[in-house]
């Protein structure tokens, strides 16, 4: 046992600290701080900065861009760089499509896919979810018909966030209509330029549109566009979802988040005092500190005994209590703003912070935090079944 | 001790309840109300008037019906049952309600005839930035100006203060906070009128030099102030009762109806447990604010009654907005569907006026001078 | 809508006040208060009080010694007795046989036990849970069996509080062994003094012992303790249980605690200081004070709806609430009383005042108050399946 | 960093597990240990001490193990799976800790030596009544006479007062807070042993002009009292990470075969993901107090790692406790069965040297210190 980190390790989170400080635009950091809304560019830009120095992929194979990272390593990496600011690489991209691909794909797939997939040259969507499907993904719909070297699909999808922004779509399809819900379905790529392929928005509560539905009407796609076997998708959908449990937690944006309003309270008081002398609010600080700090070592924990890249069962504890201290920390900012957090629409002219404007938008926006992703059911149920062996 | 509404109050909120069911018969409808300025329906407003619902608390010498707490509070439960975004607290109980507790009869008569008619709607401009729940004003100043006044400096937020026909202002005078009329086209008045994130509208109010009439006497109002703030608070309380109430029957109805794996939600007793657990906050909610207002009617105090309510609507309103999105699942996250709108609304109240953590802390500071509470007279 | 009680009920408040605080032994109150164990002489003398001044059984019907109050004033007279320091009549004879005898019995049963019933001179103890049985009461297995003018008991009884002083016991047992579940129970009583009964103490983890098991070896029970009809046990046990759950919410108790504890935290700081400063201890009580305020409200409004003496659905939403405030009130005086809580055996030598040394016992023993008479499980099953219709 | 044990820590683990296994088999073993004084069995004390796990801390020439705080957080995590009453944080890590910071060479040879042998039991004597958590000390005064000094006061509970060997009593002198040697059958001296609710042994100690002995130099010992508190604080935590572990392999084991209704309790889903709950609690508080070790062996800031450790702890205890007793029903109530004396046992260690409120106030203190918290130095 030892709590230092390795030399090696120190210096590790030294240089990432130094490239995210450094090497990502300040602008767009500043946005991140100020909790606005990226835009596409914004994103691509933080992508593009991070592949250059070859640090955008570190979870893919080396040969196709990853590094040989322990994954403390990756872990740091992962923390250094939201305690900057700075947004990761697109999930869809990074953690989704890419590595089922260097996994499964053939080789000609992997050609013609990876280094654009790394670089965010493609912007991927995620295509699993169906309407009335919720956690039941396994219960989808969406049909891949074989016609000749081309499935024609009709279906449709839902909660695909940032659809709007795609490029293409990685998709679950049922390509056995007889076979037995887990069995007959298969992971397709599709070009969202297609024809038949249409993107609706939806708008969530708190007035943004990060999310969407995404409509596909006899579309037509080459067999080449199939990752790995027909019929074989859901292994790749497991392997895929369990890749997204790693790195789960939000310890470094939260953190982050705390700080900065930590930071604000001292002057958000009646008349501009501190909150702080408030001990409610002291108290409050305290406690979500100590939660962050429980979490932040229970994900290293996690990170230490994650040997082959599986994900530790473990990691639905971080999913399950990080996004519930990353909703705590939300409400926290709502509550430390009083009556200014009304103002979420307030223009240039007015009077209100601005990180008062954003606050309640967040909160209602990072509701979804316990839902999207596997929702806090779900983790809690695996949990109970997988850690406790508590099976109905 | 009786809870129940007699014959004439039961009318009065089917009366309502048929009106703003109409109103407001899905989100659809309400989501186009609320995209446009100002932000709620003027017919809806209107019939509300014309079935007397917006006179209910003054006095009929001043052009109102004469009734009281319990009748505003049907009012007030069914504007929440469906989240009407006409500004009927705001409006009737706070902005009418100090007109009431200080305006000359002249005043009174005026404003509160036009208000209850529906063809003037009056706001109260006391926010200020960056003072939080304050019921003093230190931000703005009122200064004598011949027969009248000038007030000068800024409110923010002031909700309606876009849409509203007169401002009441909150101002610093010698002897205390004073009340001050303002028309919206004074001279030296800015005023910028934006959305809030649940459809509501506010404003910010800059006033430079801008002429004003003192509400009554022109001398300190905190107490009135204070009074008709607790009024409000209580009112809000019963809004937040009817979208409570709401958003548990969305839920309970989602888990019925919804199936996954096979079978119902109502299936998973982990989710059936929460639905339970919500009807225990609503409930404890609804026993406390129906209380607050019996308290007003009593002639109680008014201000422990509005915290004793707030903080229990404020602690049931967090839990049962959440509960409602998560139970739903992503279905709840979005505006299309209506249960998020509901979680936005008590969120909105819930920073009205004081939430559950003020108002904890101004009951803690009563806290040695009982020895428990008797919550009957 | 009133907030006012009516001049009568104020009268009936007075009275019910002027009687408990001078006609119940102030020794036994003082108890109470210290929420020291009562011998079961101090119950006994209690209720016998009570009972002389007619006030003993109220919700009985009136020719058998019950008042035709409202139910207002029986939840008058119930709060008073709490804050008073009084313990209620006992249950098990005031509120559960006692109503089955007078509902179901025949003359000649009613004639022999309804009186002694109501004077405690009968201690009844309750037969109904049985070892692994839980909340799924039904599935008893203790027989009767009928021969000549006698059944014969076999089986055991558990959770039978205060067991050790009971004369006699009502039980629920089954006689006919072909019937489904509920069908076949039949609602026996039996004198504890009968040869084959035997009764074991079972020490809880405070070091109580209050509940019991109690044993059946082929007691002979006269065929006339039987009350009501062979088989029809269920349909009164359920009339029983609805009866439990009126007036389950210990509020006018849990008040008086409460109140005892702000009491004494004005000096229990450190040195004789005021906990009450400690503004973490402030807002805690003023919270709890308020969850009490709407407890009592509900309990108000449920009074008033419930007409016809059945209980109203929202009692569950009492006994839920009531016990989860009464536990936290329990946990509260544990942590006022910091280390001194650790001294539960200290004697009379001991520098530890006396509400130390029973906090801790007393917030272990309260555990149970939310596992016995319908768990807190239970009760969100009611509330889910009768109130809000949700059913698997 | 590294979470891991090496051979040697496993196989002192598994030595001690397999002691106390053999021990402490069933409840009815322990209970019948608890019932008699002094409350533990001597046996397994020497045991304990023949293993050298009594020496553990200590430096080698004072007689000890010349180990550290990971070794004496094994042992303390075994202590508590099986919740032995033996006490070992009492003697070796606040004891004993208090006597390897500041005794002198003589008293450290002697006192740990024998503590390491097993032939003398230490306590702490520090607790006053009506003093709360306080790390000073208010209620004994230390006086010099002659070469020594005397005691005059009062201290409790203090925990194993009634049976120690030997008591380290912490006084008020004029630079502070003192330290001092007494022996229990010293003149003037008075105890008064109990049990406590969780099988435990206190006792009051009555000090009335009483000889003692400096330990150390008889100056102001409060920092070394408080680092010494801290560790003991951090090792309590490993007492109640075993005994949660226990707590909750107990209920889920409950969950997997006990039937109702014909069916497990673990069909119940509302039970099963509390039971997930109570693992996520054990789990961040495991880290915590791992953590809290790694920075006492680091040396860190031994005093703030303490609190965090304790306050996570004491909310995921009372959780657990709570939770272990509730979700096996009556049976959880009953002193027969095992889980009970768990939930009896975490109670007891939270309110001992400070419960989580306490901890967050004393966080709360620091909390502008610093922008957030770096665990890894």
């Amino acid at each position: 046992m030892r709590l230092q980190l390795s030399d090696e390790d120190v210096a590790f989170r030294q240089e990432m600290r130094e490239f995210f400080t450094t090497k990502i635009p300040q602008s767009i950091r500043d946005k991140v701080a100020a909790r606005r809304e990226l835009s596409r560019d914004d994103i691509v830009a933080s992508q593009q900065a991070m592949n250059a120095a070859g640090i955008a992929v570190p979870n893919w194979p080396v040969e196709w861009g990853g590094k040989d990272w322990t994954p403390l390593q990756r872990h740091i990496w992962h923390e250094e760089m939201q305690l900057a600011n700075v947004m990761p690489p697109l999930a869809f991209n990074a953690s989704m499509v890419g590595p089922v691909i260097a996994a499964f794909g053939s080789q000609e797939i992997k050609e013609r896919f990876l280094a654009k997939t790394a670089n965010l040259d493609i912007w991927w969507s995620q295509g699993f979810s169906e309407p009335d499907a919720g956690s039941d993904l396994a219960s989808l719909r969406t049909t891949a018909v074989r016609e000749g070297d081309e499935y024609v699909v009709n279906g449709q999808k839902t909660w695909t966030t940032l659809g709007q922004y795609g490029d293409w779509i990685f998709m679950l399809v049922r390509t056995d209509p007889e076979a037995k819900k887990q069995a007959g379905i298969s992971f397709l790529l599709i070009d969202m330029t297609s024809p038949g392929v249409t993107v609706r928005p939806i708008e969530l509560i708190d007035g943004s549109f990060e999310v969407n539905e995404v409509f596909f009407d006899n579309v037509r796609v080459p067999v080449d566009n199939l990752v790995g076997e027909e019929n074989k998708g859901w292994d790749y959908a497991k392997f895929l979802l369990g890749n997204e449990r790693v790195g789960v937690a939000p310890v470094g944006s939260v953190k982050r988040s705390l700080a900065t309003a930590k930071e604000y309270a001292k002057t958000a008081g009646p008349g501009g005092t501190s909150l702080l002398d408030d001990p409610m609010f002291a108290s409050q600080f305290t406690d979500l500190e100590n939660e962050l700090l429980a979490l932040e070592l229970t994900a290293l924990r996690v990170v230490a005994h994650s040997a082959d890249g599986k994900p530790h069962p473990a990691s639905s504890v971080l999913k399950l209590r990080g996004t519930e201290l990353q909703q705590a920390v939300t409400e926290l900012w709502v509550d430390m703003g009083g009556p200014a957090s009304l103002a979420s629409g307030a223009g240039e002219e007015s009077d209100i912070p601005d990180w008062n404007k954003v606050s309640t938008p967040t909160y209602l926006n990072f509701r979804k935090a316990s839902i999207y992703g596997g929702s806090n059911e779900v983790q809690r149920q695996i949990i109970a079944g997988t850690i406790l062996g508590l099976r109905g | 001790m009786d809870f129940t509404l007699d014959a004439e109050q039961v009318a009065l909120r089917d009366a309502v309840r048929g009106l703003l069911g109409k109103s407001y018969d899905s989100t659809e409808t309400r989501r186009a109300v609320t995209k446009q300025d100002p932000g709620w329906d003027e017919k809806t407003w209107s019939q509300l008037a014309e079935m007397g619902a917006l006179g209910l608390p003054f006095a009929e010498a001043d052009g109102g019906m004469g009734a009281g707490p319990v009748e505003v509070s049907i009012v007030a439960e069914e504007i929440g049952r469906v989240i009407a975004p006409e500004p009927y607290v705001e409006a009737v109980v706070l902005a009418g309600g100090l007109v009431a507790a200080v305006g000359s009869d002249e005043q009174r008569a005026e404003i509160l005839g036009a208000l209850s008619e529906g063809t003037l709607v009056p706001v109260f401009a006391h926010n200020e930035p960056g003072q939080r729940y304050s019921e003093s004003a230190a931000g703005v100043t009122a200064t004598r100006s011949g027969d009248g006044w000038t007030l000068t400096g800024v409110k923010e937020p002031v909700i309606g203060g876009a849409r509203a026909d007169l401002l009441i202002v909150s101002a610093a005078v010698d002897s205390g906070v004073g009340l001050f009329l303002v028309q919206p086209d004074a001279s030296g008045l800015t005023r910028d009128g934006y959305a809030t994130f649940e459809g509501g509208r506010a404003a910010r109010i800059g006033l430079a030099d801008t002429p004003a009439i003192a509400l009554g006497d022109g001398g300190d109002q905190s107490a009135a102030i204070a009074t008709v703030i607790a009024e409000a608070q209580i009112a809000y309380g019963h809004e937040s009762l009817g979208a409570m109430q709401t958003a548990l029957e969305l839920t309970t109805e989602y888990l019925k109806t919804r199936k996954q794996f096979g079978v119902p939600l109502a299936t998973f007793q982990a989710l059936t447990f929460r639905a339970a657990d919500m009807y225990v906050e609503l409930e404890l909610a609804r026993s406390t604010v129906t209380w607050a207002t019996l308290v007003l009617l009593d002639g109680g105090d008014a201000l422990e009654a509005a915290s004793r309510a707030k903080l229990q609507v404020s602690k049931a309103g967090r839990h049962i907005g959440k509960e409602a999105i998560q139970l739903h699942g992503g279905i709840g996250m979005t505006a299309e569907y209506s249960v998020g709108h509901f979680t936005s609304r008590l969120t909105a109240i819930d920073h009205t006026l004081g939430d559950g953590r003020h108002h904890l802390a101004r009951l803690a500071e009563t806290l040695e001078d009982h020895e428990f509470i008797e919550p009957l007279p």
